[in-house]
């Protein structure tokens, strides 16, 4: 950046964005349990900055205000092609599925006939529900309204989606957990399936880890530090998973003030699995969805050295 | 009609965190049809008098009549000619001069051809169209007495309306509002300090004392019409007002 | 327009696009931060090929004027009478500058909860942006008139509606004049956030598709559209209003 | 404030809580997403209890006043410099508009790239928000200042420099405060709205949580905080200068 | 020092799309101490003209010299009292006496002492602290002459400073002004319509026609000092100019 902290006086923090989101529970509990900070060791300094919007999160990293980052697969594809491959690398999985498709009771949704003339809701543009909606409708020869179909498609954030919903105002919602579960419980909504019912093997990378190229380049020991600290939490949470939700609660309640009932975290961390795998072929699959629906810009895209797979001992996944 | 009464009015401003006595305590009976001016030293009191009558200002104590009812607010039965100008800048002269009539409800073609009159004998017909930021500071002064006059008030209070005009222009007038008073047989209340102006125009001149303003004197001007500022038998009187007005400005 | 005035202006913006080229080929900053003009010319040009950007202008207009609209005449009705009934003041008017530094992220939840998935939700954000700058430079305006205007009008027999209309109004006009200027900034400035938060349809929605794509040189277009029709707006119907006021009050 | 003027407005404002009461009870809407004023008064009480709410407003007072003082002293700046010089008004002047129709949410990512996730980026959103109304006011109470004035001043030997100072400044004192007070309102919204988007800590901070987590009550004890204390500011600061100011130029 | 030159000076204004002709190449010179005072009908551009010298009108033609130099700007050698005073309302009378000095740097003590000595020659000690609102019109224009005489100025330049007085404070004043202009040998220049007022001061009168404005008629007068204005003595000069003044009202 132009007029602030320069990358020179920030090599002896590592700065991790992540989402206050359940789906991000892997910084949550690693930092709450001191993981990080551990495998990490003294000569980094941890610091820590929450986000709510993906888009958001890739601008910082471009700038450089951020070195590691818990992000979906939408805004990283993105961002990797805008830097031309450059500024990004996914090093990790941290959470998939998570994600489900909410109805209206009385809605007929449940049937592929009733669509027309229908809303629905997705959070924001591009992101991985959205293209996953969209997507869906497309492949069931389903045309969203701006494309000259006749399903309402609409990108409004998570708490507005639920004020329409309590409204009426609109007939489903593909929505990340908690929203998911919160609609259910608070609001009667039905819950036609969870996303991962359309993927192969019922799995896909909702969550990545990422890191910022330059940072990585100049402190690779660092980098693996932190993804071997985040291989044991995501031990540590599967294997203490009433702990790992209580932590998470406490979370909120520290940082936002307020927390969610124990019921909804309880529904929504049920669907969602904590993993290091990062899928890599749905992110393939998601890359090829999202460009059908025109999101990957007019010259087509190249997806080569998004994954990096230079640290060793870890889960990579495999293509 | 045009009866008007003051009783016993006072009226005190502040400065300086100081109440400051203005009018004290004045008496006046002005019958329908008469022609009354208000002399006085320069921030005496007489501005203060005029916007009172006019429903301006609130008197500290003492109240108003017009034909026998107190009055409180203003009305367009009391037309007053500001000291200093008041035009109202987003209108034209025309405009300026017919203000009043629109307010009324007068239609347009009537209105036009009562300013057309009055514009006349200002001599401002050349400008009926003109700004007030186009014109002189006597213009202005010319404008603001024919857009009082056009209203035909049944009391007409003018201040000092005369202040900016050069002698030609001002003996023109002085002899126009004789004629209108004597068509009209309106009541005038008229402040001026040229005191050969007030002999000319008056019925009765009144005095002011200096802060705090009360009436000193009262002169009648019985005197034949229309009077010229030059009649040399209109001397005495000026000088009898001046005797009276002399002694106030060293206070 | 003057042709000097017109050479000047065109002269300026052409200094600004240099000074951006110019930091652009200085490679300050990489391209997926600091797009370079001609990408951006790109962008705009795709728009205009495929016609989604006059849409998109064609339906954020159709907002504003509504919103706008609104927010003129109760404004225009708010400030004169927070200016000539202290009571009004004293609470309506209290209460309209603390609605006002609520940024309209926060209306979105009630204009939704009210209005739903409408039209009519944009139009209420839009609105309540715009409305207190109008309201509040009639009030200033108002307030400001030299009390001897409203004297004579009231002398010649002007009743409370008269002098609103004869007196309090053009007397105050400059000053509302640059309230509509600004009420248009901010009218402008709420539809365009309505939209992106609505995402339904309008320059802000495509605003938003560029920011969630990450496509700066998008995004830069958009601003720069929203922009250029300000920019457009003021001089051909604000600066004209301005200055045939400012003349006839000799103030030019 | 006298009595009678305190008396009116806590019986204005008990009057809305009422009404607000009253359409909660007819439970048009349910309770989660439409609170009862009880429910908000106690996510108050235990903002207040845990202090959480002092911390936020006080990072957010903070910010506003550093991004305020910037938006003023260039406002000002600009505002004469447009009033005075044509050249400036015709360029700068119109660009300043256009600048004003962007979204706070737009200048976000061009606020990260060049400041990072700072609190200088948080002033910067928030002092250009301000600036304009700041500017646009100033430029009007200048343009309209009487002639006379800078004449009379002028002709006793006042340079440009002494006459912005002497004349300029106090002649268009009370169209500059009424500048202050709408560029305090846009930067308290700036700054609420920055912290929204940067979550970053602060009053709009909170309200992200609210809305994140989904807490309507929460949502509107934060508005109302955000709205009380432009309603408190306006109040002590703002009508005290304005009473001020037109009493000493009779127009009170 | 204070020798001015107006050199043919043409000067237009716009009315209704047509140009008006104001100022007719006017031809003038003052030498230094001179008291020179110009009558004419009100609108004939004799407050177009002064503000020409003090640079705050550009002539259509012709230019004004000051001592030898051209002048184009305004500058404290030429210090006017406008015909409307143009006072601040910001600031408080004395404060407003002040505000020449104060943009020249002269010392608050110094200022002070200033203001304080024309404060008292004009009878407003006593609202030093007042703000304009508070005064009447003629406490204005006292205080508008009390601006411009602090500033002693090579040039003087007078639109109708007396206009809104009472005859009393008038007198008064008249005398003051032939002490000051003796005492410091100022060259003043001094627009009225009250012919009385031109004969007591000027040591040269001049006569305006009417639009557009052209010297018309010079008046030399030539008699001692301090005059008063009920001398006799000054009569013919009264009348002659009254009688080159008539003549243009009814053009
Ligand atoms: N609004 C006001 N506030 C305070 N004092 C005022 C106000 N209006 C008038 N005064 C004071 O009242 C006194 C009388 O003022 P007024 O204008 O009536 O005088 P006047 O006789 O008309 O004088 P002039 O001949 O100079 O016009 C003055 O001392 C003036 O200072
Ligand atoms: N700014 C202006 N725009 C247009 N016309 C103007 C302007 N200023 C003066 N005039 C015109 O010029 C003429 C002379 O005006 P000026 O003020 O010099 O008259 P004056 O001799 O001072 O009159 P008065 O005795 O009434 O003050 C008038 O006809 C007036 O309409
Ligand atoms: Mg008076
Ligand atoms: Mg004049």
């Amino acid at each position: 950046t132009f007029f602030s902290d320069s990358d020179q006086i920030n090599e002896d923090k590592i700065r991790v964005a992540f989402f206050p989101s359940i789906g991000h529970i892997i910084p949550i509990v690693g930092l709450e349990e001191k993981i990080f900070e551990k495998g990490i060791g003294e000569e980094k300094q941890i610091e820590t900055k929450l986000f709510d919007s993906g888009p958001q999160v890739i601008e910082s990293i471009f700038s450089g205000s951020i070195d590691v980052a818990y992000v979906g697969p939408g805004p990283i594809i993105n961002g990797f092609l805008k830097s031309d491959g450059k500024d990004i690398k996914i090093l990790s999985g941290a959470a998939s599925g998570g994600a489900s498709f909410i109805i209206q009771p009385n809605s007929g949704l449940e049937s592929l006939e009733n669509f027309d003339g229908k809303r629905i809701a997705s959070p924001q543009i591009s992101n991985s529900q959205d293209v996953s909606l969209r997507y869906y409708l497309e492949s069931h020869g389903l045309k969203s309204v701006e494309k000259g179909g006749t399903v309402f498609v609409l990108n409004i954030s998570n708490p507005d989606i639920y004020t329409l919903f309590a409204k009426g105002d609109i007939d489903g919602a593909w929505v990340p957990e908690p929203w998911a579960t919160i609609l259910v419980q608070e609001l009667d909504g039905v819950r036609l399936f969870n996303e991962e019912k359309l993927w192969p093997n019922e799995e896909f990378a909702s969550v990545l880890l990422i890191v910022r190229t330059k940072y990585l380049e100049n402190n690779p020991e660092t980098v693996q530090k932190w993804v071997e600290s985040h291989e044991k939490t995501v031990t540590w949470i599967n294997s203490n998973p009433n702990k790992s939700k209580s932590l998470f609660s406490n979370f909120l309640m520290d940082y936002m003030g307020k927390s969610l009932p124990t019921k909804i975290i309880d529904e929504s961390f049920s669907n969602i699995t904590i993993t290091s795998d990062p899928i890599k072929n749905s992110v393939i699959i998601f890359a090829e969805r999202a460009d059908s629906l025109g999101y990957l810009g007019r010259d087509g895209y190249n997806l080569d050295g998004i994954f990096y797979n230079a640290v060793l001992n870890v889960n990579n996944g495999d293509l | 009609m045009g009866k008007l009464e003051a009783k016993n009015i006072e009226k005190y401003f502040k400065h300086d965190g100081k109440q400051l006595k203005t009018l004290d305590g004045i008496n006046l009976n002005v019958n329908d049809g008469e022609f009354v001016c208000i002399v006085g030293t320069s921030g005496c009191g007489k501005s203060t008098f005029l916007r009172t009558i006019a429903g301006l200002e609130t008197p500290d104590s003492g109240k108003i009549l017009l034909d026998g009812q107190p009055l409180s607010d203003t009305g367009p039965d009391r037309i007053m000619v500001f000291q200093e100008g008041a035009l109202f800048p987003w209108l034209n002269v025309r405009d300026n001069v017919e203000y009043g009539l629109k307010v009324a409800g007068i239609p347009k073609e009537k209105r036009n051809e009562i300013s057309h009159r009055y514009l006349d004998m200002m001599q401002l017909t050349q400008f009926a169209t003109s700004y007030t930021y186009q014109l002189s500071t006597g213009m202005k002064q010319r404008v603001a007495i024919a857009r009082a006059l056009v209203m035909e008030p049944d009391v007409l209070l003018m201040d000092e309306p005369f202040a900016a005009l050069d002698p030609q222009t001002r003996d023109l007038l002085l002899v126009e509002m004789q004629l209108i008073w004597q068509k009209t047989k309106k009541t005038i209340i008229f402040v001026t300090h040229n005191v050969a102006e007030a002999v000319v125009l008056g019925t009765r001149v009144l005095v002011f004392s200096h802060r705090p303003a009360k009436i000193k004197k009262e002169v009648e001007i019985d005197y034949q019409r229309p009077r010229l500022t030059d009649d040399e038998n209109l001397l005495p009187y000026q000088k009898k007002i001046l005797a009276e007005l002399r002694p106030e400005v060293k206070k | 327009m003057k042709p000097n005035v017109l050479a000047k202006k065109i002269g300026f913006y052409a200094l600004i696009i240099i000074a951006w080229q110019g930091i652009d080929s200085a490679e300050i900053w990489p391209d997926n931060i600091f797009p370079s003009p001609f990408e951006v010319l790109e962008d705009l040009a795709y728009g205009i090929s495929d016609a989604s950007l006059f849409f998109g202008i064609g339906t954020s207009l159709l907002r504003l004027v509504i919103g706008l609209g609104i927010a003129i005449a109760g404004g225009l009705v708010l400030g004169i009478f927070m200016a000539r009934v202290e009571t009004v003041n004293q609470t309506i008017g209290s209460l309209v500058l603390g609605l006002q530094s609520i940024p309209s992220i926060a209306w979105v939840p009630l204009a939704i909860l009210w209005f739903g998935l409408t039209d009519s939700g944009i139009i209420f954000v839009t609105a309540i942006g715009a409305i207190f700058a109008v309201t509040i430079n009639t009030y200033t305006g108002v307030k400001n008139i030299n009390p001897s205007y409203i004297e004579a009008a009231r002398n010649m027999g002007a009743k409370e509606g008269q002098l609103i209309i004869t007196v309090l109004i053009p007397a105050a006009f400059p000053y509302i004049i640059s309230g509509f200027k600004q009420g248009w900034a901010f009218a402008w400035r709420g539809v365009i956030g309505a939209e992106l938060l609505f995402s339904f349809l309008g320059l802000g929605f495509l605003l938003n598709v560029g920011r969630q794509l990450n496509d700066v040189s998008q995004v830069i277009a958009i601003m720069i559209v929203i922009m250029g029709i300000g920019i457009l707006v003021d001089g051909v119907v604000f600066k004209r209003i301005e200055d045939k006021v400012m003349t006839r009050w000799g103030l030019r």
